[in-house]
């Protein structure tokens, strides 16, 4: 069997990160190997760990998601950057792309949903989650 | 010039309300982006893996579940305190005196400083608005007590005088002299005044080395049946 | 005489300021209480119920849990856009800019008039605060073409004049005339026109049968870097 697809969260609330990692975790082929719950100690452990996939929140103190996908980019050219943002806005949607997210799913889709979407980043490709489909 | 002077006073009222407003809607939608709706992602996540453990047959969906209506009752109280802090519900669905009654236990609790409601041969007739007057009155005079006052106890009295509904406030704080008061510095005590004359009614206040009581008065009008009096 | 009629005003414009900023108030807490509140109350039986349904063995706890997803789904929709209404986090994340374009998009979508944002040599360097009473005054100045314009279509161009912030928003509606302007009744452009005076800016509004312009000038020392002009 294949290595599990290695996944770093980073959101500031430590209940979406609590709530997220349990669900996560009970997917055989994810393993969440970190969380942070700010930007810049984030783009520390993906240098570290060199994620697959980084989960990654917008609305955070100091360093917000989207500034921050650049630095990932950076420390760990390898990682896919997915989105997981409250808003739907086509705003965030295009500035995240631009700056080299790979998708951008809503936080309250269903967990199949992020679940498909770490799959299709993984493997090279787009991911929109449906409420933001009608956006873009 | 006296124009000029009512204009003048005019801008710095709106500038203060705009900032005050700009504030309050900042602190609200943080509350409500950060706090509220976090809390609720985290009780759909938690619904989630409940549902997971319940389709693979495992054991513990339970303690999921009981993780999320944990943290689901912890966002249920919030939206109830954001929500009754904007307007107390109570108002509408009780009237003056429970409202009152819910602030001074509030206050007490969260301040440590004694506040007690007496209700005199009150007949709550209010309508809605002047009733919310009186209720954003009691708020503000009691934050006044918390930060200017130290006071250690606080009354207010409600009571009817010929159908005409007062509302006595008194603490047992330092005071403020006279000189305090025209300053444009402050928005409580200008606010407490505008409300009460908006309904033709007076707001009092005397205040020496003893303490500060504020009486408001509303008259018939503020009623919501109006007979002869 | 003049004295008292300037005070009538400023009481009746104070007390309209009041009013708004109450009026938000009780809207936002009714939401909050009526419905959101409510709609996480229905999440929570659905929760029990599941999780009693997990501890009877009984076969259909799922769907219990997936009514309750939906429901709570429901809610942090509300939640978001009752946090967007009160402050756009656009604004703070990504600028003026941004939410500008994120308000035209929503106005035209909303209301059928096509908005436009334009954007030409504009430096964003401007504070948050002015930042903020630009998105303020485009959304007073979409509320009015709304409301009085008549227009077809508004246009709102963002550019940058010696490093200054300017912004103009212009509709093609049957306009105002002047005596219509400094009526006691609209606090609208007033409260537009403070708030650019609070950045010692200037708001310049001109109408005609062929439309209305108004041009927002924001200061040098409104910008976040200053140096020397
Ligand atoms: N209960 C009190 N005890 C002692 N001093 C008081 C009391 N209430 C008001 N004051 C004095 O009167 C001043 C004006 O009060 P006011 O409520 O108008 O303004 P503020 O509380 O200073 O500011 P704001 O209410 O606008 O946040 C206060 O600064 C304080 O010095
Ligand atoms: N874009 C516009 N087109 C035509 N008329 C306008 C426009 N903007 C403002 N007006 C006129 O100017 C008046 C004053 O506007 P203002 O925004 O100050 O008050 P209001 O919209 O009437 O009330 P408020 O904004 O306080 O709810 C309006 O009543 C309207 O007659
Ligand atoms: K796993
Ligand atoms: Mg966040
Ligand atoms: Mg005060
Ligand atoms: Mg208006």
């Amino acid at each position: 069997m294949a290595a599990p697809i290695s996944l770093l969260l980073v959101d500031n609330h430590p209940l979406v990160l609590d709530g997220l990692k349990a669900i996560l975790q009970t997917y055989d082929h994810l393993q969440v190997v970190a969380t942070a719950t700010d930007a810049q100690e984030g783009v520390a452990l993906a240098a570290a760990l060199m994620p697959d996939v980084v989960l990654l929140d917008i609305n955070m103190p100091r360093l917000n998601g989207i500034d921050a996908i650049e630095r990932f980019r950076t420390v760990a050219p390898q990682a896919r950057i997915l989105m997981l943002s409250m808003h739907d806005n086509r705003e965030y949607i295009s500035s995240s792309v631009l700056r080299g997210a790979s998708g951008y799913i809503l936080k309250e889709v269903s967990t199949g949903e992020i679940v498909a979407a770490i799959e299709t980043v993984m493997a090279g490709g787009t991911f929109f989650s449906s409420g933001v489909n009608d956006a873009i | 010039r006296e124009r000029r002077l009512a204009d003048a006073k005019l801008k710095q009222l709106t500038q203060r309300v705009i900032d005050t407003q700009e504030e309050e809607r900042a602190r609200l939608a943080r509350e409500l982006h950060d706090g509220i709706s976090q809390s609720l992602l985290g009780v759909r996540y938690r619904m989630d893996l409940a549902a997971r453990k319940v389709a693979a047959g495992a054991p513990d969906a339970e303690g999921a579940l009981a993780q999320g209506v944990e943290t689901l009752n912890g966002a249920i109280k919030d939206v109830r305190r954001l929500s009754h802090d904007l307007r107390p519900s109570l108002l509408d669905d009780l009237g003056i005196v429970a409202a009152l009654r819910s602030l001074c236990d509030n206050f007490s609790e969260r301040t440590g400083i004694d506040a007690t409601l007496s209700v005199e041969r009150f007949e709550d007739r209010l309508k809605s608005e002047p009733s919310t007057a009186l209720y954003r009155i009691a708020q503000e005079a009691l934050t006044n007590v918390e930060r200017h006052a130290g006071a250690r106890r606080v009354d207010i009295t409600l009571w009817s005088e010929r159908g005409r509904a007062r509302m006595r406030i008194s603490d047992d704080g330092h005071g403020f002299s006279e000189e305090a008061l025209p300053g444009v510095s402050g928005l409580g005590l200008r606010n407490m005044q505008e409300r009460m004359a908006h309904f033709r009614g007076l707001l009092m206040i005397s205040s020496n080395g003893g303490g500060t009581v504020m009486t408001a008065m509303m008259p018939k009008s503020a009623n919501r049946l109006q007979e002869a009096s």
